[in-house]
């Protein structure tokens, strides 16, 4: 369902992304990893169209949405979530979620954005109040927030970027689950950026190693686990865990 | 070192700590441990003075911390890594480290201290002139640590220094705080990553709902039931 | 029940437009209002009701309105700008009340306006602009040597209403004259910068410059033509700042000397000789008390002579009509009895005489019979120069050699 | 939703707004009246983009666009203000389009677009002094006396009619305003004022939400010029386009409270009747001192009661916002 | 044809200095706005009133007291300094959490309070320090001292906060102050004094340029409109916080005020300048000197 050519992305003469070229199938879940500043949140950015690509071309669902504005893409059906949370303080909860069942879907209508909003947050696990204030929500609240807004925007590509940082390994694997509910129920297709090898590994389907903005390694998650160059760059001593979990996602799947 | 006795803290009316004792003695690593929400930050935050407490004592070497107005805190020998890093984001590598070393204690030894920091994370140094805010999240929290380690403190608090960052940066992060201890700094740092924690710190204290819960030596806590029951959530 | 007339008096004290001479015109109406209360006139009691317009229209419609409604005064006298004249004059008109203008010297304020209830002894802006190019034109052949069509002269003005419309009298009367106009230009008072202007001063070498402006920016534009080194035969200034001379002084120190000025005479210039001989004590009155609200001032601006007579004029002539002719102060005796004037030149303070324009003419309420004068500053003192008639001194034209500005 | 109580009590409070005229016929009050009135619906016209983090400075530009275009084609075209003011409200529009969509296509926003929208102001100032020819220049404007039927040119000399012709408005500005404010528009605005980037994200077009917005109040802020002018015949570049309305503007919305209906014109209330009230007061006894004594109290009531007055008050008023349990 | 070469005569060329030396005025006036403004980022609407207060500063020390003009310039930019410190400590800081509309417009309220104050306290006069600098001639062309003064106290001022700003240890606390304020502490920053030195150093630039521009205006209670929005444009036109940029936007204005005001109206001239603006905000918004993103 998506398909990224030659995507590259400079800030002045740096070059945050470099050629990247790969693809998603519909109802896949795709982990993508890589060294902090390898470029993954910018491959989001791009995908999402907050950023323009410097060149390359997006294929999604059949065309071409490399340069589009944000709201054309997220009505085509991309959904994404921020690394670090943005909620919108002045607006309740619930008002979040519902502006973003309105407009991520069209602006049809208000009574199908509401009931977006009632659904999404409830697959979160959010309070449904319509008057519950974001002040309220602590770190996880916040992630929360931003997976049911991307929900609410009815995807059929989720872009989840860090939805675990800062949460306790309890909510992280509520977390993880989450993720795989949303695949399994709503068959929503998944790109998922994460530097928690162990919960990771044991959700994704495939896995997309970046560096230095480049593509360096791609498969499934035990073969990627094992890939000398990505435990040189990136999983360091973490390997073991990494390929312990990969396994045990294998048995799981295999079983 | 470090002593916090009966400590309350909060938010306005919204209360976070409750009657926490707390001790850091000196050249050690102690830990804090705790599911989201249970008030670790507010405890980094009240030790370094951004908020007050609302009853209780805190002393650094016998220095009342409580009578001491907040930018006085640093040039005790205190530096922070807060949360989420807060860089300034228009300002410079280089500068978000110069404000580091801003007091005047520091500022003498600026040169020095950017050697070791440059040392620590030979990264800040490629991107010395980049703007903070364009960094990627990891270079970031690289910086918030160098930013801290340029006052050349005695007690470094970091505050969930590995969150966001790639495994091997991680494993970096810790080896580093090995190595701040081992060159004779004490420190006390908060981490949702216990397993990896638990490696590094002499002692640790679990906190939930602002009270201490339990604490003990690295090896009690990882044993300890309480700590597997209300924290690791199995 | 006391008979009483009650005049609201709305001068601007406050803003830019205070400093430009309101506020001199406002002691001068101020000194005979008082001196009116003390007497009364016709066995009427005199009650007068200040208020500022801080050089804003909006507030001298609102203090106007309020004046008239609230305060239930019986006219409303006094206005320094035509800005402020022309929707107060609207208002009051068509509240059918009366207003007595003591300056507001814009053309545009009565153009046929068909006013019935509105009335201005002053002089209009276009008459000052027309009175210097007179002046020029009657001597440009005999004291600058040239024949009209050869004299270069430019015209320049702040954009307000004030020296818009002086300017357009200047240029209405350039064009009769014949003169080649070889630069018109306005700009805004509150300019941080004029040598663009003085640059295109300098390229279109005028012989006589002909100006309006207001102190701050006669000020830029003459220092900055001083640093810039335009040189030019004669220097017309109409009023406003021009009016001003410790002002000029003060900026200028001696280059103050020799600018021409057109305003209607200062009170305390004018011929006592051929004057009405009830009014020099009036004067002597008028200069002692202004004495006493401002010692020390060489040169008693005209602003205050032309709200002192203006406003005496209406006060010994048409308020005792009003009462004995036409029994009353309202607004319908009043307009009778301003209608009925008839003072012959030399029968107010500032030697012209006062008819009104009546009622179906096209500057219905205008005084026909005004006058400005041209004036010069020399060794600190201010000398009619123009119109013969009113002449004190011969002028000194062009700039002797040796002055800043002179071109010889 | 608003409440059964609400609505009775603006039921009333309209009704009673109506019948003043009709009983208290001071026409000095009257006249106030109106202008409050006037400025209210300007003032709300501005808040309504205003409240959104969209400050402009340029709002002014905007009253003067409808004021002079309307005074212009009645003046020399004879069209009537019936149709002089939908043309000069286009007119005000196509301007805050022109310089709105490079503004918010550019992301200008903060700092940035207070300043250009400033410039905007004191182009149109400069532009209506300039072209005296046809403007008056800052000597003014007045639109022509209509010789027969003053509804054709919308010109009256009865304070009655023009208090409920102000009063009309004025209760148009507050329905717009609660239409916006129940709308989904202001969610979206809401959002882009805290961070565009997430807006976008969540599937908002910002720059047309925020064009939009602008339209409407540049365009409402039209009118009110032009009723300000038919109501006072008189108009000059400062008083209806300076960069002092703009900033007068920005006073009473924030004085009153910006985010909530009747701020702005609180706001309208306590600035008008402060400043005539202080005028009066102090005469011409003390120059100058009310203007001293009135900024001095504006700066009190921006510290003191930094969500302006109404909105200090209905806060405390009313009960804390619900804080949602940590989840 | 002949229009055109008739352009390019001398008279060009002195516009164009002129243009320079007005450019030195407005310079010399951003300068400090650039730093409250562009670096921590306070509004201070009422900048050029404190310039206003500090002309009247410097005429009644020297027209009153016969202070010399040498002895009251230091006073003055002392007096404007404790202004300004005075405008944090008094407005600006019980508002810091506020948000900055309401800054701008408390600081507009004390733009009231400074020209009804001026008009209160020194009266409604025009009023004029009489000092007349000699003027620099070469051939045709002559040239303001005043300006020249004006242009170089700039440049120097320039080049002395940019080194403060860039080098210094305080300097690099000012410019973070406005993006992080809480965690300041953490930095051993005690921001109430980092506000209240950048505040007095914004004041004592407005003194500065109140002691250069009393030699070429007139003072009186609304001196500051001529100057205000100008000031504020230029700042935003170089970059906010860019003190380079601030320094050659100043002249580009100056250059169009100038130029087209000599090859059209003066007004126009004015019109020409806010339009450019405009524009320029559209091509770079961040500034004449940023690289467009
Ligand atoms: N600025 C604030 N205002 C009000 N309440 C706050 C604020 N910061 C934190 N809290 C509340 O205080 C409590 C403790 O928060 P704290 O940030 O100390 O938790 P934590 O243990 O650091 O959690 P986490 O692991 O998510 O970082 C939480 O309930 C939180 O909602
Ligand atoms: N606006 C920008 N200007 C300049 N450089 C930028 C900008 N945005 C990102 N970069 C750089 O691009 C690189 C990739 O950043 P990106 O945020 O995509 O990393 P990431 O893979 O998401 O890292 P992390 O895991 O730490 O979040 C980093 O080196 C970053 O500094
Ligand atoms: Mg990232
Ligand atoms: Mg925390």
């Amino acid at each position: 369902m998506l398909e990224v050519s030659g995507l590259v992305k400079r800030f002045g003469g740096f070059t945050a992304v470099n050629n990247v070229s790969f693809r998603v199938d519909q109802g896949e879940i795709l982990g993508l990893i890589g060294p902090n500043g390898s470029g993954k949140s910018t491959i989001f950015n791009m995908l999402s169209g907050t950023l323009a690509p410097s060149s390359g071309s997006i294929l999604f669902g059949g065309h071409e949405i490399a340069g589009l504005p944000p709201h054309r893409i997220i009505n085509r059906g991309i959904g994404r979530t921020f690394q670090i949370p943005r909620p919108f303080r002045r607006l309740t909860i619930f008002e979040n979620v519902a502006l973003a069942g309105f407009y991520g879907q069209g602006r049809h209508s208000r009574v199908k954005a509401e009931e977006a909003a009632e659904r999404s947050l409830a697959m979160v696990g959010l309070p449904t109040d319509r008057h519950a204030s974001v002040d309220g929500l602590g770190a996880a609240g916040l992630k929360k927030l931003e997976l049911a807004k991307a929900l609410a925007t009815a995807p059929t590509l989720l872009l989840a970027d860090e939805s675990l940082g800062g949460l306790d390994e309890a909510e992280m694997d509520q977390a993880a689950d989450m993720l795989r509910n949303i695949r399994d129920e709503l068959g929503i297709t998944i790109i998922w950026v994460e530097h928690i090898m162990g919960v990771l590994m044991r959700v994704v389907d495939r896995v997309m190693v970046l560096d230095h903005g480049e593509k360096i390694s791609e498969g499934l998650p035990s073969a990627v686990a094992g890939d000398p160059r990505v435990i040189e760059v990136y999983l360091g001593t973490d390997a073991e865990t990494t390929q312990a979990a990969a396994a045990e996602a294998r048995r799981r799947a295999g079983g | 070192m470090l002593e916090l006795r009966g400590v309350n803290a909060g938010y306005g009316t919204f209360q976070a700590l409750f009657g926490v004792n707390l001790d850091v003695k000196a050249g050690e690593a102690v830990g804090v441990i705790g599911p989201n929400g249970a008030g670790k930050t507010t405890l980094m935050r009240v030790i370094s003075g951004l908020i007050r407490p609302s009853r209780g004592a805190i002393k650094m070497e016998d220095v009342d911390l409580v009578a001491t107005p907040s930018h006085k805190i640093v040039s005790l020998g205190i530096a922070h890594v807060p949360e989420n890093r807060r860089l300034f984001p228009q300002l410079t590598v280089d500068d978000n480290l110069k404000m580091g070393a801003f007091m005047k204690e520091a500022r003498g030894h600026y040169a020095e201290r950017l050697e070791v920091v440059f040392d620590l994370f030979p990264r800040l140094k490629e991107r010395r002139h980049q703007m903070a805010g364009t960094m990627s999240g990891g270079e970031q929290q690289m910086c918030a640590i160098g930013r801290a380690m340029m006052s050349n403190p005695k007690l470094l608090l970091l505050d969930e220094p590995s969150a966001g960052l790639a495994p091997v940066v991680v494993q970096q992060v810790f080896e580093l705080v090995k190595r701040i201890r081992a060159s004779g700094l004490t420190v006390l740092i908060v981490e949702q990553n216990v397993q990896q924690v638990l490696k590094v710190v002499d002692r640790a204290y679990l906190i939930e709902a602002g009270t201490i819960r339990a604490s003990g030596t690295s090896a009690e806590m990882l044993a300890s039931d309480t700590v597997k029951e209300a924290y690791l959530g199995v | 029940q006391e008979k009483k007339i009650k005049i609201g008096v709305v001068f601007d004290l406050t803003g830019p437009l205070a400093g430009g001479g309101s506020e001199l015109g406002y002691i001068g109406a101020k000194i005979i209002l008082d001196h009116f209360a003390k007497t009364g006139v016709e066995g009427y009691k005199v009650e007068a009701v200040y208020a500022d317009a801080q050089s804003k229209p909006d507030i001298a419609i609102n203090e106007s309105v309020r004046l008239l409604e609230q305060e239930k005064v019986d006219m409303v006298l006094g206005f320094f700008s035509s800005a402020q004249c022309v929707p107060v004059a609207a208002r009051v008109e068509q509240l059918k009340k009366f207003m007595w203008m003591t300056t507001c010297i814009s053309s545009a304020v009565f153009n046929d306006k068909g006013y019935k209830y509105v009335f201005r002894p002053q002089a209009s802006g276009d008459q000052f602009g027309m009175m210097t190019v007179d002046f020029i034109a009657q001597n440009a052949k005999e004291k600058l040597g040239k024949e009209p069509k050869d004299l270069r002269v430019a015209i320049i003005h702040e954009d307000g209403a004030y020296g818009v419309d002086v300017s357009k009298g200047n240029e209405a009367g350039a064009k009769k004259a014949g003169f080649n106009v070889v630069l018109k230009e306005g700009y805004s008072a509150t300019a941080p910068d004029l040598s663009a202007l003085v640059t295109k001063l300098k390229r279109a070498k005028p012989d006589v410059i002909f100006h309006t402006g207001y102190n701050p920016d006669i000020t830029l534009l003459l220092r900055q033509a001083r640093e810039q080194g335009l040189k030019f035969g004669a220097l017309m200034g109409h009023g406003a700042g021009y009016g001003v001379y410790e002002k000029l002084k003060e900026g200028m120190g001696a280059d103050a000397t020799y600018i021409f000025n057109a305003d209607p005479i200062s009170i305390w210039l004018a011929n006592q000789k051929t004057m009405d001989p009830k009014l020099p004590p009036v004067i002597k009155m008028v200069g002692d008390e202004f004495d006493k609200i401002r010692p020390g001032v060489a040169i008693r601006s005209a602003h205050v002579g032309i709200g002192a007579s203006n406003t005496y004029v209406f006060m010994s002539d048409v308020l005792p009509r009003a009462i004995k002719k036409y029994g009353g102060v309202d607004p319908e005796a009043l307009r009778k009895a301003a209608l009925d004037t008839d003072i012959p030149e030399g029968g107010t303070m500032l030697g012209f005489g006062v008819k009104f324009y009546g009622e179906g003419t096209a500057m219905a309420g205008q005084n026909e019979r005004s006058f400005p004068v041209v004036i010069q500053y020399i060794d600190d003192k201010s000398s009619v120069v123009w119109p013969k008639s009113q002449a004190q001194r011969d002028a000194v034209l062009p700039l002797p050699k040796g002055t800043t500005y002179s071109n010889q | 939703m608003m409440g059964q109580g609400r609505l009775a009590a603006w039921g009333i409070g309209l009704a009673a707004l109506v019948a003043l005229p009709f009983v208290y016929r001071d026409p000095y009050h009257l006249h106030i009246l109106v202008l409050i009135l006037i400025w209210s619906f300007a003032y709300t016209s501005w808040s309504m983009m205003g409240r959104f983090g969209l400050v402009s400075l340029g709002h002014g530009g905007f009253m003067g666009i409808g004021a002079y275009v309307t005074a212009l084609l009645w003046n020399h075209l004879g069209l009537s203000p019936w149709i002089g003011i939908p043309i000069s409200m286009v007119a005000a529009g196509a301007l805050a389009l022109i310089v709105g969509y490079p503004c918010f296509r550019f992301r200008i926003t903060g700092h940035y677009f207070v300043l250009v929208t400033l410039a905007l102001s004191g182009i149109v100032l400069q532009v209506i002094t300039a072209t005296r020819d046809y403007t008056g220049g800052s000597l003014g404007y007045t639109p022509n006396r209509a010789s027969g039927n003053g509804l054709l040119a919308l010109q009256f000399d009865d304070k009655t009619t023009w208090y409920l012709i102000a009063l009309a408005i004025w209760l148009f500005g507050i329905v717009v305003w609660h239409w916006v404010d129940r709308s989904m528009a202001r969610y979206a605005l809401e959002a882009i004022s805290e961070d565009e980037d997430a807006a976008a994200a969540a599937g908002v077009d910002v720059t047309a939400e925020k064009l939009k917005i602008t339209l409407l109040s540049a365009v409402m802020t039209a009118l009110a010029g032009a009723i300000y002018c038919q109501y006072q015949m008189f108009i000059t570049p400062d008083t209806v386009s300076g960069i002092a309305v703009s900033l007068q503007m920005v006073f009473a919305a924030i004085v009153g409270g910006l985010f909530v209906s009747l701020g702005p014109t609180i706001g309208a209330i306590i600035t008008i009747m402060l400043a005539e009230t202080l005028r009066i007061g102090f005469g011409t006894k003390a120059v100058g001192w009310d203007n001293l004594v009135y900024g001095v109290l504006l700066v009190l009531f921006i510290i003191f009661l930094p969500k302006g007055i109404l909105g200090s008050v209905l806060d405390r008023l009313k009960p804390q916002r619900k804080v949602s349990p940590n989840s | 044809m002949q229009a055109f070469v008739d352009i390019f005569d001398i008279y060009l060329l002195e516009a164009v200095i002129n243009g320079i030396l007005l450019g030195g005025v407005l310079a010399l006036l951003a300068l400090g706005l650039n730093l409250i403004f562009g670096v921590i980022d306070v509004t201070w609407i009422c900048y050029a009133e404190l310039v206003m207060i500090g002309m009247y500063g410097m005429y009644f020390m020297v027209q009153y007291y016969g202070i010399s003009y040498f002895v009251a310039a230091p006073l003055t930019i002392l007096l404007v300094a404790l202004l300004g410190a005075a405008l944090h400590y008094l407005v600006i800081a019980p508002l810091l959490t506020a948000p900055p509309i309401n800054q701008l417009l408390a600081t507009g309220g004390v733009l009231f309070v400074l020209q009804s104050f001026a008009t209160v306290a020194f009266g409604i006069d025009f009023r004029n320090l009489g000092i007349r600098l000699p003027v620099l001639a070469f051939g045709d062309m002559n040239f303001s001292y005043a300006r020249l003064l004006s242009f170089v106290a700039a440049l120097v001022g320039m080049v002395c906060v940019y080194l403060f700003m860039t080098r210094t240890f305080t300097g690099t606390a000012i410019r973070a102050i406005s993006q992080d304020r809480q965690i300041m502490a953490l930095m051993g920053v005690d921001t109430r004094r980092i506000y209240l030195i950048t505040s007095a150093l914004g004041g004592a630039l407005a003194g500065l340029a109140a002691c250069l521009l009393v030699l070429q205006y007139d003072v009186h209670p609304f001196v500051g409109l001529s100057f205000g929005p100008i000031t504020f444009l230029i700042c935003v036109l170089g970059g906010l916080g860019n003190f380079i940029g601030g320094f050659i936007a100043a002249f580009v204005f100056a250059e169009i005020i100038s130029l087209g005001g000599l090859f059209s109206d003066l007004e126009w001239g004015y019109v020409l300048a806010f339009a450019f603006f405009i524009v320029m905000m559209f091509i770079r918004p961040a500034g004449l000197l940023a690289r467009r993103r």
